[in-house]
């Protein structure tokens, strides 16, 4: 079986090179890959467009607003580019004011379907959401049985960076609770798709195939988040 | 005529809660929205969902008894009740799009005598904050809408016509606001509570829309 | 909370009323609601219409097939209206070319698709399969990223008939292996949702969130297989 | 001139999948591919996937040892292999559209020098079976073809052009049959490899396409 055990988040992000996409997951905090979004800040790739929820947080974690900040991002796509309440002002924030980074707005659910969309080899799809406003603006509308709908087309990926609860050597993973929101299908959808994981990386056989949320064959590299890694 | 009160954020969100029926799946909004969580009645089971892929969690956690790995769709901590399930994303909006859910409740503001919301975008900043709700509000069967009646300015945010981008078109179906709880009807916006001390045409200044006023208009009622 | 268990097969399919669309999951003979469909042909009803795999095998146990020999479908949508074997000449096979029968050749993916799209409020989906074929003709054709895709519509169900390894009163479902196959797809997409379960219903809360495969808002009803009924 | 020989079945497909690389993900048809999975190299690993959502399944189950709920395409008993991992339908043709699949092998009526392929469906017959035959085609990254170089009827099945309705236009990429190994180029076949005792004009007399035979043309290897 071929060896995708990385012995640090530094390794496992090496190559990464400028002008790619990266998959950040994560939601309220949760399943957010920050140790490799860490090493990805220290690797120092740039011109990276990111897929994210949103841009980073106010808070003083490691996110991808940690590379927004840096520097390293030339394009945000996510389902909030503006806080819902101003007081939340982000690096992100003052960057898109400023013209210094772009962004594409995005509602959460086109999001997940667009990454399941280039995880299912599917060409595109009619989704009624966004229909009537300003977002819809510019996009093909059809009417299905009914009802109006706007074209939404996949959102492929070169990396993506994964939280994972547990996995085992095939590659194999198990996401724990609130955890797993965006990444099964990040993990999917990115050509090159980077764990990092929460507890020992476990022998191929060990995980039971029934509880498995992401299979092997989409998983590329994986790490064991060391003790002095970030937890939280 | 009895002294003139605004309804606290909890009253306005406990009455809405008061109008879901046993075994609906709601889904509820960050910021104010979230409160109508803490209405409790023993005669009916509510099922919580969020947009990160919980179904059926129960309450905050309290100090101590936090699991990282569990919350809501604002990022508080939650409890888990027997039954809850989760889900990745695009499954959690399966169940959205899919029409599982019985009701959204989201904060605005605006909200237009048609129906129309806007909650996600102020033309003056640039870039939007949209989440979940424009699968929400086309996706669930019900859209509630808990809001202040006015900005702190004191400008009305109940319209003849939203001025602010939309988030959904005439999607709303009931309003609370701390003057009223409205529904809205083909024929447009329907008082059918008032808040203690004001009166159909008290609130109607305070509104741009025309407002229907009913015979049968009550007091607000807080408990069902 | 509200009850979903019914005592009998009997039961549980006993409102099915004549016209309707049935969803008939299992491949390879497993994951196939035996006792729910013997049910439903004791019950009678007919003029369905039946979502499924195939249209029944050459052996002798219940499945769709045994609603076809037994007159109460009138059409299949499913990814085999013939046998890939001559020699496999079924009850559907005969009354198929005497235009008893009506039916709908689906590839399987574009199947499995369909049924996703009518549980995500999906208008429709571009897909790359079938182009090229017979298939294709008269389908609506649109290239994305430089190839050709053909649109497909969703396929909703009023009756989702499902087999389960284990299920709790909150309805939450778990499949075994490869009996998951077609359940969680049609279990989503079905109106209303019967489940025949090989384990005994436990209480909400006895099984682990992060090994449900269908949640319980989905399932409306639930049946214990009893010891005398079909179980292979 | 040596003995003329057929091909087995077996020994085609081992012949197919001596092509297998190390860590493909394989997908195989029912009927005759199914017998690839009796080669085995150890000094690869292969990973088998199934329409029914199993990927990293192992050899067929041997009598009393069958698993009920555990069967591969073919619907036949099969056992788990480490790391084996099980999904949904909709979840396993992700995997193929996706292009997960390195390679599939399936069964056909027809090839054609363009890589057309036939196999779902006899126009004197009512109906088609087609299954994931035509997703598999359209997702995976490379289509093997094992047939019989003939019909029962001596007709050939190895074409200038398909006469049944295709499954894939322009897919397959190799093609083993009875009498020899071919490359789909886009110049049209090229016979790799001949059946022992069988020359290229032999086998060329049982082909309506014009075969290309390269230079370094070799009798069939059964070992790589």
């Amino acid at each position: 079986m071929k060896n995708k055990i990385y012995k640090t988040m530094d390794d496992a992000v090496a190559d990464i090179p400028d002008g790619v996409t990266i998959f950040s997951p994560g939601f309220g905090g949760v399943g957010v890959p920050r140790n490799l979004l860490a090493a990805l800040n220290r690797q120092g790739a740039k011109d990276l467009t990111g897929v994210s929820n949103n841009a980073g947080t106010v808070d003083e974690h490691v996110d991808i607003g940690t590379l927004v900040e840096a520097g390293q991002m030339k394009k945000m796509i996510c389902a909030f580019t503006a806080a819902t309440h101003p007081s939340q002002v982000t690096p992100f924030t003052k960057m898109y004011n400023d013209g210094e980074i772009d962004a594409e707005l995005v509602p959460q659910g086109t999001l997940a379907e667009r990454l399941r969309c280039a995880a299912a080899g599917i060409g595109g799809f009619y989704t009624p959401t966004s229909v009537g406003t300003e977002l819809a603006e510019g996009k093909e509308h059809r009417e299905f049985n009914g009802r109006m709908h706007v074209l939404e087309l996949p959102l492929p990926g070169d990396y993506g960076l994964i939280r994972a609860w547990k996995a085992d050597t095939a590659g194999n993973l198990v996401f724990r609770l609130t955890q797993r929101n965006f990444n099964p299908l990040m993990a999917m959808a990115a050509t090159v798709t980077i764990v990092e994981v929460e507890n020992d990386i476990v022998e191929a056989g060990e995980l039971d195939p029934d509880l498995i949320h992401v299979a092997g064959i989409y998983v590329d590299r994986l790490v064991r988040i060391p003790e002095d890694g970030i937890w939280v | 005529m009895a002294e003139k009160v605004k309804l606290e954020r909890q009253a306005m969100c406990d009455r809405l809660a008061m109008e879901f029926q046993d075994g609906w799946i709601v889904n509820l909004g960050v910021g104010m929205p979230t409160l109508c969580s803490n209405y409790s009645d023993s005669s009916r089971e509510i099922i919580n969902h969020a947009e990160n892929g919980v179904i059926g969690y129960g309450p905050l956690a309290k100090e101590g008894e936090e699991d990282r790995h569990l919350v809501n769709a604002g990022g508080q901590k939650v409890t888990p009740l027997p039954g809850m399930a989760c889900v990745h994303h695009a499954d959690s909006f399966m169940m959205i799009r899919g029409g599982m859910i019985d009701v959204t409740v989201m904060g605005a503001y605006e909200v237009s005598e048609n129906g129309d919301f806007a909650n996600w975008r102020i033309p003056s900043r640039k870039g939007g904050g949209i989440g979940g709700a424009m699968d929400l509000a086309a996706g669930a069967k019900r859209v509630f809408i808990a809001m202040e009646h006015t900005t702190r300015d004191g400008a009305t945010k109940v319209l003849k016509k939203c001025t602010l981008p939309i988030t959904a078109p005439g999607v709303v179906k009931m309003l609370v606001t701390d003057l009223g709880l409205f529904e809205i009807t083909p024929q447009g916006f329907k008082l059918l509570e008032h808040a203690p001390g004001w009166s159909p045409e008290e609130i109607q200044e305070q509104t741009e829309a025309k407002l229907i006023i009913p015979d049968d208009l009550k007091e607000f009622r807080f408990r069902s």
